[in-house]
């Protein structure tokens, strides 16, 4: 299954919803992507993790450079995510202490830590 | 001993085709449900890491899968044709061969993490796991226990 | 041109697996989705053959299954390593092998069918197709137009 | 996915109703079942083949052979088959030569030719 992105902003954020699979072959998609905003000046990131069915280390890269990247500007890059298999990746790799991850994108866009 | 081999030019696309045999014939081997996204997440990474490796040093040869489900366990091997001179270093089942993991990730700089993410997943991911890098290329073996002969049977009687 | 080869020992599960990774590969070459049903059962025929006559002289050698989607073309060949003393014979492209056709098949008698449906399933599907049988095995060499470079194309830029 | 098979008398005949895959693997079992019934005395036979998603020549194979046993009972076996793709299997072999092929279990009950 091929990885699908849709982006909207709510809350002054810009929302990037990622379905299917954020692997070593479709990863680079997510990485133009989120060039392309923090390129384009949008610096407080949410990408919403929900529709993901499957996601490897190249997808956590791609995900750790964004955050470096808006970061370079004082930005934010937060996660929503609920699914056990997913969180898991997050957890091994130790990087749930690098993201924030959400329950929702309602907390997301509200969060202000 | 029922053996499987995947090779594949080093190309991304085939990782795709690695996961998915592997979580085909591990699900046949009678590993259980609950096991096999690991089992399809850790050959992914194994895969990437060769294609990747490969890509670095502009080589033509394949990547190698064996997947094996002799002995009640179901093993995959991961080989890449790279010479590493001990870049990596051999770790042992389970062993920390210094990778960022829950427990030392607390400081941890994000460059480190990006560089060998892929190896991390694998260390958390797998408790039988041995890596190797020689002059000849390197290796990844893991392996999970299965329930050979439930399904694996033969049916046809040939 | 990316290659991928599988190899396995002749049993009938690993002939699903066979198929398994035959459809996705060529699907990501870019054959026509019309077309995926024709390769998986042709490739299943091929396989099925292969591991029927390993096992009728019970040897050990694997089957191996090598995809290439190189020219505008995704091409397929199953081997087996059984000595076939001209069994078969070597069919042309298209050509007719003597085997039960829709045109022969009045009056067939169904020991005929039985005996080499799987070589008539083939012939009925694949116009490009190769039949060898050697001292050193057999093999079936089939191929499908593809759109090479729609798909396959690397997207990483490692 | 698997071979499923269920059996029924309906009309004097028996139906045996076929999911799934009949390949090489799953064969045998339609096989066995097959050769069962006609030991059992069933020797009129309706192979409803509406639910099978993929046949090989082994299934084809095991079908002829079914045919050869209740023939030599002086039975009958007759398909239940409209998907185009599995006719098409049948017809490449020349086996919609073999077989009577119909459109529903009604009509190869009621069918006397
Ligand atoms: N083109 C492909 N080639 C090989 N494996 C694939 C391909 N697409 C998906 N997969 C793998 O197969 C599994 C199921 O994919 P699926 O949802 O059927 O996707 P698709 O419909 O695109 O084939 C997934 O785990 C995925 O890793
Ligand atoms: N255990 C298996 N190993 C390899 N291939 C399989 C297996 N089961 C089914 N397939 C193949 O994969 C395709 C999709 O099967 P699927 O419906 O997902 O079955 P399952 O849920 O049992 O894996 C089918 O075309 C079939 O030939």
């Amino acid at each position: 299954m091929d990885l699908s992105l849709s982006t909207r902003t709510e809350g002054g954020r810009t929302v990037v919803e990622v379905g299917g699979e954020i692997d070593v072959y479709t990863a680079p998609k997510l990485r133009e992507q989120l060039v392309e905003l923090v390129n384009d000046g949008s610096y407080h990131l949410i990408v919403d993790m929900e529709g993901v069915d499957f996601l490897d280390s190249t997808g956590l890269g791609v995900l750790v450079g964004g955050l470096k990247r808006v970061r370079a500007h004082e930005g934010s890059l937060r996660l929503v995510c609920t699914q056990e298999r997913i969180l898991k990746i997050f957890r091994i790799t130790g990087l749930t202490k690098v993201f924030p991850i959400h329950t929702s994108v309602e907390e997301a866009v509200n969060a202000t830590d | 001993m029922a053996i499987v081999e995947l090779r594949f030019t080093a190309l991304p696309e085939h990782v795709r085709t690695a996961r998915l045999v592997a979580a085909a014939v591990a699900r046949r081997a009678g590993v259980a449900e609950s096991v096999l996204d690991e089992v399809r997440l850790a050959v992914g990474e194994a895969c990437s890491r060769a294609v990747g490796l490969t890509r670095q040093v502009g080589a033509d040869e394949p990547v190698t899968v064996t997947l094996d489900d002799g002995d009640g366990r179901f093993s995959i091997e991961v080989r890449d044709a790279v010479p590493q001179p001990a870049v990596v270093g051999a770790g042992e089942s389970g062993g920390s061969v210094g990778l960022p993991g829950p427990s030392g990730a607390n400081g941890m700089s994000l460059d480190v993490a990006e560089s060998e993410l892929g190896l991390a997943v694998i260390l958390g991911l797998v408790d039988e796991l041995d890596v190797r890098a020689g002059a000849d290329g390197g290796s990844i073996r893991m392996s999970w226990p299965s329930e050979k002969g439930k399904i694996g049977d033969d049916p046809l009687g040939l």
